[in-house]
């Protein structure tokens, strides 16, 4: 039916360190489609990062098969597929703000006058309107979470990539981001990976929940949303929302050990 | 005109005055010379640098030229403008010493780089180790000035007639409170201050009239200087780019090097060159120089240049 | 020309080698390869030396600074011992200790940081060279001076190094300690003199090298007659250029061990700090 | 600004101390002379003798300040008795060794953080490089640049460079090195180039560090020039000032070169400090 | 009735910086009673952490009265009244989790025996046993805020005060331990102030939620819980809770800005 952009085919990603190998990714196996938007949740440490980076060509697999857009991470990377969202703001302190959502732009040569047309798009996108001017340490943390969120979509990757994005937010902001999120992905049919501690998040935000358990990593479930695309806030006090959300508790409380 | 680089051995002082005289009062110019005058250092090597190609004339004393000669570098006397040695050692009579016999057991200040080598040779004669302890003498090295004998650190120290000994004097030491030994008075005074080349530009006939030339006009400048000692400390103070000597000490200084330089016409006197060469050999455990050089000087350039 | 040739083939041979053990990441090629590289350049050297003919009283092949080397021990041990173990070290010690410990009790007196670091950098631009004949003049000429001289060029650095360390815990960490009504000493003890070794390492490693370089350079200026400054002086006016270099070559190697083995006390002590964590 | 009057205060202390070591290490000179001419000294004899000498150990500041400002000052700029035209002289060769200093070692950075071979074949031997007396082979480098027919201000500038390359060297790859992973991994997924990663990520984030090791590398630099004028007098400047200072046991001189010497760095200081402010604060990175 | 611990009356608390003041709490009035649990909540920047300092002492009150114990806050901090935790972990790099946590034991001058003891206790607590001699920077960003937490457990203060302390963990491990605090709080009769950002921590956690609204830090709302002290985790699902969770809530959105 619907075209496949990343599969992962019994992936496995270890990394050698001093003490010994530790197994981040143990036989992954994993199928995301178009304009599909997936949670990743899991206990700290369970690789969902790892997986994340290896679909951007930030680790490379040591075992089984992964292709994005049927090519591999590389040359996906190379053709400029990804938006990236780490799990820290990153913002360059000797940028403004405006200057941090250029840079991709400017790297990947968009023309002059389409960059600030884009920049100031998608400050307005994120509430940053005003704010361009601005160096990143005059901003709060969460500010500078939304500017970095913001590069990232500057520029028209077919994939969005982000890793625990609202991590820092107050819930206030981070219901707003998440119906911003929501929106922006409706109209841009975007595919979007996306990793959270949050249950209620998770179920919110995805068409598609991935769980995992850690050491070695492996997913334990994949639980396919049942609510419509369209979501209003009001969502959440729904009885099949707390349904997938107490399917999602039950997978995460197995395999978890306290010791992360 | 044809260009020569003079190095020195030391810094712009009254010791070279008969160069920067000639320099000054045009006597290069006359002879078609282009002359530039490199002031030495405490820790610039003149064979060192004429071996590199910076310098066609070097100023040195003869137990370092002819170690050098040893060392592969052929170092050429072509003139020797000074007739007698101005080193000796001067020493606070408060410390108890009348004669050399009195040496052992005290610390003497003594002038390394090169110019240690007749200070060696005479302790040898004197049968003194250099090693210290009551039978011999303990060397130090002495920096650039006079502090070790004003603090005491030091019974004697190596002085120049014309330089140390008078800033000994400055430092408010009285001459009564000093007993000197010249090394000329000690028997082995070696020659200072001659002329060098490289023995194989001498072979170039154009380098050879260079040299006949440039010499000529350079013993024309010391008698200048000789004559006229005010006037030529004063072209020495001209040229000391550091601006730091002081006219009182240079025109003293020219004083006494004119004692040095009166009696020689700028070509070496064969006798005082084997004097040197055999107290230079007789220069201990740690002979300078192990046989008698050969070819280490020459008369053709004095020979042409004061016809 | 044939000397030239050669030595350049070996040159461009061992680059090669080196590009290629660095590609494997091979076991011991973090020894390996500098190692190589500067076997590389002494063959050049004595290449260049030999093929242009260069007088040996200008730079002496690097064939004749071995057989120096080798010949000349006896001196060499007992340059090393004067220059290195009686004047370089007791100034390290001396300087290093005594600045700590200064830094130490500035540290509770904002106002004297405030006076003392840059007046303390100014001095610090003071050339040593300058200083040098100064302290023998204070000192005398033994190794007293050349230790003197040492402890003023340690100084300094030392104590500007260990006062930005007495600073560097962060706000929590010092009001962690707040919390705990933790009176002065224990805070210095458990918090801010931990915090500061990787500063007082950084220190302690600038001043190796500058305390080597003091002592010989001091020993210019008026000294027994032995050091390894003594030596290279003397012996540059003897042109026995091969045995000036003999005494470089025990300084270099000297002051990269004591470098190393401040390193290494380092990487022990402050295993912690992420500078020796992660390696990138 | 809030430093100034802490600044006043530690150097206010420094003059008393100077000037009680002053009088600590001129005296015994003071009671030998006195002892020769066989006269009693009282001690504030003794006192005013100590600060007068002509040759003291160690000369009072107001000597050292009478002399700076008799050598400043009252002579014109363009005497040889001028500080200000040694100074200068150093200044230049100063200058042009930082300048190479500068260049060398940020070429040997750049170079370091992209190669590992030079990473690994290179830096020990740069360590190394630091251990060898400098003031032992500028003699020779002068020599043998001489033969080479390099000018005289070249060769003082090679001198100061090889002091001045090694604090850019360190903390240029320091800085290439401080930006973190992640942004490393954030131009990775822009897919940038290493030039651009350079330009627009390693360079900018090295700025901090490239100040900080250049004020270090000025004040070596300088060091440098001085140390190449002991070997290099002829055309004059602070080290050869003290070069002849000290040959002369002239302490006040010596001691009017070091501290004209040591305002010079600190004036290189004081000037990368404030060019620092600027740029940092244009880019952002200075609060 | 029963014993008031912290009492705030008109408290003013005003940064100076170089742009000028900041407001960061203005008029705050606030009894805590022993044995209390107070959770502080609000959005980012409205003066939590501030207020939780200056209970503290670690920050000075440029108006109005603070006490605590019926003393000040600094003759409380030298009494060694509180156990703080921070936002971040701040654990000491170069001591060992088991060196980190005997760090205010050995401070106050606790005896070998009984450091051991304790250290072994909180370990436990926490579920660290076993990583007692592991360097921080060995753990996961959640363990190390476990450490912290055991770090402030190990002494007996009365008055524990934890700023955002679990804000790093995932939600299993957040409801773990948010039942260990609630126990351990039951057991000893702390008085503990919490600030979080999470509304069902805070209703779950709290005998009294404090809400707080920025620019100048202002109390908006203080809602005593009506929820019994026993609470299990399941508690979280009953309309008595979810009305509380409401009230929080719309307090919340209340005073709120989205440019923070
Ligand atoms: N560069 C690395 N070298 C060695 N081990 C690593 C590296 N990166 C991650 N790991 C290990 O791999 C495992 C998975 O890490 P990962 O960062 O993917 O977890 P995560 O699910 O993102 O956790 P969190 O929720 O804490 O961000 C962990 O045990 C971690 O310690
Ligand atoms: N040391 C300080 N100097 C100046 N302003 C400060 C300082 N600390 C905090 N502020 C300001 O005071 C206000 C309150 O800060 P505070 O840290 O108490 O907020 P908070 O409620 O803890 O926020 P968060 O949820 O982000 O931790 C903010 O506007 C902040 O910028
Ligand atoms: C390192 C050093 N080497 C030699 C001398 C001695 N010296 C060489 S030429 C000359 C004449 C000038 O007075 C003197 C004294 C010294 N002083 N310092
Ligand atoms: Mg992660
Ligand atoms: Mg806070």
């Amino acid at each position: 039916m619907s075209e496949t952009v990343i599969q992962a085919k019994n992936l496995d990603l270890t990394y050698q360190t001093n003490d010994g190998p530790i197994h981040a990714l143990k036989g992954v196996d994993l199928d995301i489609n178009k304009g599909d938007f997936v949670s990743f949740i899991g206990p700290s440490g369970c690789g969902k990062t790892t997986f994340l980076r290896a679909i951007a060509d930030l680790e490379q697999p040591t075992g089984g098969k992964l292709t994005v857009n049927g090519v591999s991470p590389e040359e996906a990377r190379k053709a400029r597929a990804y938006g990236y969202v780490f799990q820290a703001a990153g913002l360059y302190p000797w940028r403004t703000i405006g200057g941090n959502i250029r840079l991709p732009l400017e790297i990947m040569g968009y023309p002059k006058s389409e960059m600030a047309e884009r920049v100031a798009k998608v400050l307005e996108l994120v509430h940053l309107d005003g704010f361009e001017k601005k160096f990143p340490w005059q901003l709060s943390g969460g500010m500078q979470q939304r500017a970095s969120i913001a590069r990232a979509l500057a520029f028209d990757a077919d994939i969005l990539l982000m890793d625990e994005p609202f991590g820092a937010l107050d819930e206030i902001v981070r219901d707003h981001l998440n119906e911003q999120l929501l929106e922006l992905w409706a109209r841009t049919n975007k595919t979007i990976g996306f990793v959270t501690h949050s249950i209620p998040e998770a179920v919110y935000l995805s068409t598609k929940i991935v769980v995992m358990s850690p050491r070695p990593g492996r997913i334990t479930d994949v639980i396919e949303s049942t609510l419509p695309r369209e979501r209003p806030l009001d969502i959440r006090d729904t009885p099949e929302f707390l349904e997938i959300a107490h399917r999602v508790r039950e997978g995460l409380r197995e395999g978890h050990a306290y010791d992360d | 005109a044809d260009d020569v680089t003079l190095q020195l051995k030391w810094v712009t002082q009254a010791q070279f005055a008969g160069y920067y005289v000639a320099l000054d009062k045009g006597f290069y110019e006359e002879e078609d010379l282009n002359v530039t005058i490199k002031p030495g250092g405490p820790d610039v090597a003149p064979a060192q640098v004429i071996a590199g190609g910076g310098a066609d004339v070097v100023l040195d004393w003869m137990p370092s030229a002819l170690a050098s000669r040893e060392k592969g570098l052929n170092l050429v006397n072509i003139a020797q403008p000074f007739k007698s040695s101005g080193m000796m050692l001067t020493c606070r009579k408060d410390t108890g010493i009348t004669g050399p016999e009195d040496f052992a057991g005290k610390t003497l200040g003594v002038w390394f780089f090169g110019n240690e080598y007749p200070f060696l040779s005479w302790m040898s004669q004197l049968g003194l180790s250099t090693e210290g302890g009551d039978a011999g003498v303990t060397v130090l090295k002495q920096g650039f000035n006079v502090d070790p004998l004003l603090q005491e650190q030091a019974a004697c120290i190596s002085t120049m007639t014309y330089n140390e000994y008078w800033q000994v004097i400055d430092a408010g030491l009285d001459a009564d409170d000093l007993i000197t030994f010249k090394y000329e008075d000690m028997g082995v005074a070696t020659l200072e201050d001659g002329m060098y080349v490289l023995e194989e530009n001498l072979a170039d006939p154009a380098f050879e009239d260079k040299m006949v030339r440039f010499v000529r006009a350079s013993m024309k400048g010391w008698k200048w200087a000789e004559e006229n000692p005010a006037e030529a400390a004063e072209i020495v103070l001209d040229n000391d780019a550091t601006g730091a000597q002081t006219e009182k000490h240079q025109v003293r200084m020219m004083g006494e090097i004119a004692k040095l330089t009166a009696g020689s016409n700028g070509a070496l006197d064969v006798a005082d060159y084997e004097r040197t060469v055999q107290t230079l050999l007789k220069g201990g455990s740690d002979p300078v120089i192990t046989a008698a050089p050969t070819g280490a000087w020459t008369h053709a350039i004095t020979d042409a240049a004061l016809k | 020309m044939m000397w030239i040739l050669i030595s350049l083939a070996i040159w461009i041979a061992a680059i090669a080698l080196n590009l290629f053990l660095v590609r494997q990441r091979a076991p011991g090629s973090a020894f390996l390869v500098p190692v190589i590289f500067g076997f590389t350049v002494l063959i050049l050297w004595e290449g260049m030396v030999r093929g242009f003919n260069i007088s040996p009283v200008l730079l002496p092949p690097p064939s004749s600074i071995g057989l120096a080397l080798a010949s000349e021990t006896d001196i060499l041990w007992q340059d090393l011992v004067q220059t290195f173990f009686k004047g370089a070290l007791t100034g390290y010690v001396m300087g290093c200790g005594a600045a700590v410990l200064i830094a130490i009790a500035i540290d509770r007196s904002p106002f004297l940081q405030r006076g003392l670091l840059p007046v303390g950098n100014f001095i610090a631009a003071l050339p040593i060279v300058g200083l040098a004949p100064i302290m023998v003049m204070w000192f005398g000429f033994d190794w007293h001076s050349k230790a003197a001289v040492v402890v003023a060029m340690v100084f300094f650095p030392m104590l500007v190094n260990t006062v930005q360390g007495l600073q560097a815990t962060d706000h929590m960490q010092r009001d962690l300690m707040r919390t705990y009504a933790a009176g002065y000493a224990p805070t210095l003890l458990k918090l801010r003199l931990p915090a500061a070794m990787p500063f007082i390492f950084n220190g302690l490693k600038i001043s190796t090298t500058l305390a080597l370089i003091g002592a010989i350079v001091a020993e210019f200026f008026g000294s027994p007659i032995k050091g390894m400054g003594f030596r290279i002086s003397t012996e540059v006016g003897r042109l026995s250029l091969d045995m000036v270099w003999a005494e470089i070559t025990v300084a270099a190697i000297l002051g990269s061990g004591f470098y190393g083995l401040v390193a290494l006390m380092e990487k022990r002590m402050t295993f912690w700090h992420p500078s020796q964590r992660k390696s990138r | 600004m809030k430093s100034i009057f802490p600044i006043l205060t530690v150097v206010a202390a420094i003059f008393a101390l100077w000037y009680v070591f002053a009088v600590v290490l001129n005296a015994p000179w003071a009671y030998s002379k006195a002892e020769r001419a066989e006269v009693e000294l009282s001690f504030s004899e003794m006192v005013a003798d100590t600060m007068a000498q002509e040759k003291p150990r160690l000369p009072a500041p107001h000597q050292v300040g009478a002399e700076i400002w008799k050598t400043t000052v009252e002579k014109k700029i363009t005497s040889k008795r001028s500080l200000i035209y040694h100074g200068w002289i150093t200044l230049q060769a100063t200058a042009l060794g930082f300048a190479f200093g500068i260049g060398l070692g940020i070429l040997l950075a750049v170079s370091i953080v992209h190669f590992r071979v030079m990473d690994m074949s290179v830096m020990p031997w740069i360590i190394a490089s630091q251990t060898v007396p400098i003031l032992a082979i500028a003699p020779m480098i002068v020599v043998v640049l001489a033969a080479l027919q390099v000018d005289d201000i070249v060769a003082k500038g090679v001198i100061s460079m090889y002091l001045s390359f090694f604090p850019v060297v360190v903390g240029m790859v320091k800085g290439l090195r401080s930006p973190d992973t992640m942004l490393l991994d954030q131009m990775k997924t822009y897919s940038a180039s290493s030039s651009q990663t350079f330009w627009k990520l390693r360079l900018p984030a090295s700025a901090p560090y490239l100040f900080a090791s250049l004020k270090v590398g000025a004040a070596a630099s300088l060091i440098g020039a001085v140390v190449a004028e002991l070997s290099l007098s002829q055309n004059g400047g602070l080290g050869a000032r003290l070069l002849a200072g000290s040959y002369y046991g002239q302490t006040i001189q010596i001691w009017s070169a070091l501290l004209a010497a040591a305002t010079l760095a600190a004036l290189m200081v004081f000037v990368l400090g404030a060019i620092e402010k600027v740029t940092l604060k244009r880019m952002g990175m200075a609060q």
